[in-house]
């Protein structure tokens, strides 16, 4: 497998408490990792590392070859990464399109004139088409998430970060969620989704990684990873003695 | 459950944070003396319904009775008064302040403050670690310190009914059977309690009736020890006949 | 289209307004009364000053309440230039800008350390000691100030066409700032400034390119202020109240608002002219107008209209309908 | 000597710095010891009064409503308010400087070539420790200053406990009045004083606050010391004209390398 991504024995402390102990995982070329573990697992701090928000305590992230633990946020975004929030962040007194513009122009270093087109794309095949001129502040849930795929896309990312894209959503928004994450996949991004809806995982991943208590339980095929003692045993407890 | 000693009657309860309805039609009843457990993966609703209980989330409709008194909306403050008490999830104990400063807090309302040196002994009867270290920051306790502070500070306030989020998340298995020993001598000293966990196995072992919640609906009922297991666990994931939730 | 041409024809009205708009106030001392030429250059000298703390707090976060300090070195450059140096008035102005973006320069190494309240205190607390130093310096006369002799020369009139091309060019800067690709950082900062960070908008650079462009705008309009009131002292210059009088102005207009200063601008100044002879009562009502106004509508005047009917009078949009036609 | 003199004025200077809306305390204790009174005890026994029912009724009325919409209605509010009241002082006083009368303000209680100590640094020195010895012990042992503790560390699991935050809020800001109004005596017997004069106190006690950390009361008076010594080694070598410039400096500086505060907790995160 040819790794976009490899995080490497990456850990978290705040004081005295151990957030993350030690993760490792590898992100493969057009690849789509989903994260799943219990609350507390730690699964939003690896994602707030991962976006340059907090500095892991230890370990390292090479990202295509490149160590880029010590990058700050705006650096990562313009190497290729793209991310979207478990509550959507959209730019709300501005329009979609002009969200999407912002993707281009700041994430690409695109001039204003190529990021338009970029935009006018992008929320095309993202369905926001009709609603490009819509101030963002007005979308729906469902449409904050697509907005803020969109916005990342713009930026022409290699890597994909996605928390809880499908949570509160219905069945049939999450169905089209999870197309929206196989368009993604088809353009050549590799994605880490976090999400909790383990079923969406298991219908819209590669690969899935169990955390718990902020270390790796187990990695592997999605129906492998759902059906093991160790996901069983994390979030069903242990037999008790 | 009979009518005649419920305790706590939710009914169609929704509440919605902005577009997101996060609870839809909940209805439950917990009686008196028992012991509930709220059985959910993280997103299921759980702390959302129990914040509602509480008054820190607004329910968008249905109501919320104690004793057949509404309470639904009613502010966090009143409900405290009215005997119900929470240990949040995450403990959030006030960490700038001694172990017997977060203890006295709990006694902040009027009827608990005349009977605030009796509660003391009992709970540090419960919690010896907490006499201990009384005079401590509570910044200075660790994990399983701080959930115990959380429940003894809410017992302190003389609750009929207790609701405890998530108390053994992240603790190490030891020091979750001490804490579940303890809340099975609160209920016994006569406090009705409510139990919200991840941990399937956890809460059908140590509660009287419990209820299962997928994505903000409730979707399974009855007396834990009469449950079957491995539907408990379809509902949990939502799968099998739980994936039309 | 039909749509187009309506949008097009409604455009070419607008810009049929402003051109007008503009015409009269370009013509304004022609036919008007000094007196209420006199209200006008008020009034685009203070929408200057509102349109700079506006792009700091309103856009950038930077909730400011030093922005005397720019007031203070541009009316105590024009002095020293045209007193100490005998120079044209004009070169005061122009001084007093560079001089204020230097000073912002030096300062925003510290200043920008300090987040939130801490930055809004730590303005403060700089412009208070710029007073207190400027009070004990010779070299600028300590607390006696000046006389400044270079605007007796001048005519009401004079000013006003200064004061026209300050507030009017301050408009237009920030109206332009918005279309290019800073004011997309800008836009982007002030709905979310975490989501904008995460899209590589570099949050401290492009605070500190806003900060020394406010700098420069608020020093140049500080001059043309002291060339109307042609005495400086240096606690006055270096007084809140003339945040405090942005402050108000934004909040009442609508905070991150290109319109907003604008509206606050005339509210402020045709409120504190009607009540003259009470400079008490008029501020006494300006702080009952704004808690009213942040307890009614906390986005003021064009914040409100905006949410409530989608209102811009000035739009500094990207619509998507331009790059179809272009394409 | 004269550096003793200054460390000496110096700490008891500080120790008056506290509070805010000071001034508006010290012209309510004025006017109402010499039109209604006529006795400055008593005033200031109304003033404390008058300033915590506005102090409540700000806070109840005005601030807390608009508490959950951001953290600049609050500082606009707060803000639209001192404006208010300051230019209602204007009005009723005029500009003029003014300063309040006692036997006190002119006698030195230690006199000697050495070493001098005016009666009004010292009063102001053992009031400060009073008012903060006193404040100390409410926030220590009572329930209510348990409570406004309990509220800042954690708002809702203060409610949990069953404290009514938003009252707790107002009552606070009564308590921060009562202060305001002693210190606002005190400035008034200290300096000669102007209804502008107030922003010059406000700075000041934000800078103690600050210096102090957030929250600490001995840090209150720690950081009142620190301001004071500066303002008058400022003033001692670089001439009088200097004491505000040194002190604001020293802010400034202490802001720059610390925004929490010199003895903030290590604890926080």
């Amino acid at each position: 497998m040819n790794a976009v991504l490899k995080v490497e024995n990456i850990g978290i402390s705040f004081g005295s408490n151990d957030v993350l102990k030690s993760l490792s995982f590898e992100l493969g070329e057009n690849e789509v990792l989903g994260v799943i573990g219990p609350n507390g697992a730690g699964k939003t701090v690896m994602l707030n590392i991962l976006t340059g928000i907090l500095k892991p305590t230890k370990g390292s992230i090479i990202f295509q070859g490149k160590n880029i633990t010590d990058r700050t946020i705006t650096e990562r975004c313009r190497m290729g990464f793209g991310r979207t929030f478990q509550v959507p962040r959209p730019f709300e007194k501005m329009t979609v399109f002009e969200n999407v513009i912002v993707g281009g122009v700041y994430g690409d270093q695109l001039r204003e004139k190529d990021a338009k087109r970029r935009a006018l794309e992008v929320t095309e095949i993202i369905g926001l088409g009709d609603k490009k001129d819509w101030f963002a502040g007005k979308l729906g849930l469902l449409d904050r998430k697509r907005l803020e795929i969109a916005r990342a896309l713009a930026s022409n990312p290699k890597v994909l970060l996605f928390d809880e894209v499908a949570g509160g959503l219905t069945e049939s928004e999450v169905s089209d969620i999870l197309g929206i994450v196989r368009m993604v996949k088809e353009q050549g991004v590799s994605v880490v989704w976090i999400e909790h809806v383990l079923k969406t995982m298991r219908e819209g991943t590669d690969r899935v990684l169990c955390l718990a208590e902020g270390r790796n339980v187990i990695c592997g095929l999605p129906d492998e990873v759902m059906e093991s003692k160790e996901v069983h045993e994390v979030y069903l407890g242990a037999e008790e003695e | 459950m009979t009518t005649e000693n419920t305790m706590l009657a939710v009914d169609n309860l929704n509440v919605h944070y902005g577009d997101f309805k996060a609870l839809h039609n909940i209805s439950l009843k917990i009686s008196s003396g028992s012991v509930v457990s709220i059985i959910g993966s993280n997103g299921a609703g759980k702390s959302t319904l129990l914040n509602t209980i509480m008054g820190i989330n607004k329910p968008s409709d249905g109501t919320i009775a104690f004793f057949s008194k509404k309470i639904g909306g009613m502010p966090t403050n009143q409900v405290v008064a009215e005997g119900i008490s929470m240990s949040p999830e995450g403990s959030r104990v006030f960490e700038k302040m001694t172990v017997e400063e977060n203890l006295l807090m709990g006694a902040y309302l009027k009827q608990a403050r005349q009977r605030k040196d009796e509660r003391l002994e009992k709970v540090y009867g419960l919690f010896p670690v907490l006499k201990e270290k009384r005079e401590q920051h509570a910044s200075f306790l660790s994990g399983g310190q701080r959930q115990m502070l959380a429940i003894a500070r809410g017992i302190m306030t003389g609750p009929k009914l207790l609701l405890c989020d998530e108390i053994s998340l992240g603790l190490a298995p030891v020091v979750i059977k001490d804490i579940y020993q303890k809340i099975k001598e609160i209920n016994r000293e006569g406090v009705t309690i409510v139990l919200v966990e991840q941990d399937v196995k956890r809460s059908l072992k140590h509660s009287d009736y419990s209820y299962v919640m997928l994505k903000g609906k409730i979707v399974m009922e009855g007396k834990s020890s009469e449950l079957p297991e491995d539907e408990v666990r379809d509902a949990y994931f939502g799968v099998n006949k739980y994936a039309k939730y | 289209m039909q749509f187009n041409f309506n949008e097009d024809s409604r455009s070419k009205f607008k810009w049929g307004i402003l051109v007008l708009l503009l015409a009269i106030l370009c013509t304004l001392p022609l036919w008007a009364p000094e007196y209420f030429v006199m209200v006008f250059m008020l009034i685009f000298l203070y929408m200057a000053l509102g349109q700079m703390w506006n792009l700091l707090a309103g856009y950038t976060g930077l909730v400011s309440l030093g922005q005397q300090i720019f007031i203070g070195l541009g009316g105590y450059s024009l002095a020293v230039i045209t007193e100490l140096y005998d120079l044209p008035m004009l070169l005061g102005l122009f001084v007093g800008g560079v001089i204020s973006v230097i000073f912002a320069l030096v300062i925003s190494q510290p200043i920008f350390k300090m987040r939130g309240v801490y930055f809004t205190i730590g303005t403060w607390i700089a412009a208070e000691a710029l007073a207190v130093f400027f009070s004990n310096w010779t070299y600028v006369r300590s607390g006696q100030g000046f006389n400044i002799t270079a605007s007796y020369d001048l005519t009401t009139v004079d000013i006003y066409y200064i004061a026209l091309v300050v507030g009017i060019g301050s408009v237009a800067l920030v109206y332009f700032l918005l279309r290019s690709r800073l004011g997309l950082a800008l836009m982007a900062m002030r709905d979310n400034e975490s989501a904008a960070e995460t899209m590589g908008i570099e949050l401290y650079k492009t605070k500190l390119k806003c900060f020394l462009i406010s700098a420069f705008v608020t020093g140049v309009a500080g001059g043309a202020l002291y060339l109307s009131i042609a005495y400086i002292q240096p606690f006055a210059a270096y007084s809140i109240d003339w945040t405090v009088a942005m402050v108000f102005m934004v909040i009442i207009g609508g905070i991150g608002t290109l319109e907003g200063p604008i509206i606050g601008a005339v509210v402020y100044v045709v409120l504190k002219q009607f009540l003259y002879d009470y400079p008490g009562i008029s501020m006494i009502i300006l702080g009952v107008l704004a808690v009213a106004i942040i307890l009614i509508a906390p986005k003021g005047i064009m914040g409100t209209l905006h949410d409530r009917y989608g209102i811009e009078f000035l739009s500094a949009r990207r619509r998507s309908k331009d790059v179809e036609s272009a394409a | 000597m004269e550096i003793i003199q200054s460390v000496l004025n110096g700490i008891l200077l500080g120790g008056l710095y506290s509070g805010d809306l000071v001034i508006v305390s010290t012209f309510l204790c004025m006017i109402i010891a010499a039109q209604v009174t006529g006795s400055l005890l008593l005033a200031l026994v109304i003033t404390i009064c008058f300033m915590a029912v506005i102090g409540f009724l700000l806070q109840n009325f005005l601030i807390n409503k608009v508490l959950d919409k951001g953290d600049e209605p609050p500082l606009l509010v707060t803000f639209g308010v001192s404006i208010f009241l300051s230019n209602v002082l204007l009005l009723l006083f005029g500009a003029d400087a003014r300063s309040i009368q006692s036997p006190i303000t002119s006698s030195n209680v230690i006199s000697s070539n050495l070493v001098s100590v005016s009666a009004v640094y010292l009063l102001n020195f053992v009031v400060a420790v009073l008012v903060i010895g006193a404040l100390h012990y409410v926030m220590k042992y009572t329930y209510f200053g348990r409570s406004i503790r309990a509220t800042s560390n954690d708002v809702t699991a203060a409610e949990l406990m069953g404290v009514n935050t938003k009252r707790i809020y107002s009552y606070t800001m009564c308590l921060a009045m009562a202060s305001a109004a002693i210190a606002g005596l005190l400035v008034g017997m200290t300096f000669v004083f102007y209804p502008s004069t107030g922003t010059q106190y406000l700075i000041i006690a934000f800078g103690v606050v600050v210096i102090g950390g957030m929250g600490s009361l001995l840090g209150t008076l720690v950081g009142g010391v620190i301001l004071g010594l500066a303002q008058l080694l400022g003033a001692y070598f670089f001439g009088a004209g200097y004491q505000l410039l040194a002190g604001y400096i020293v802010l400034l500086i202490i802001l720059t390398i610390k925004p929490e505060g010199l003895l903030s907790t290590a604890a926080r995160k």
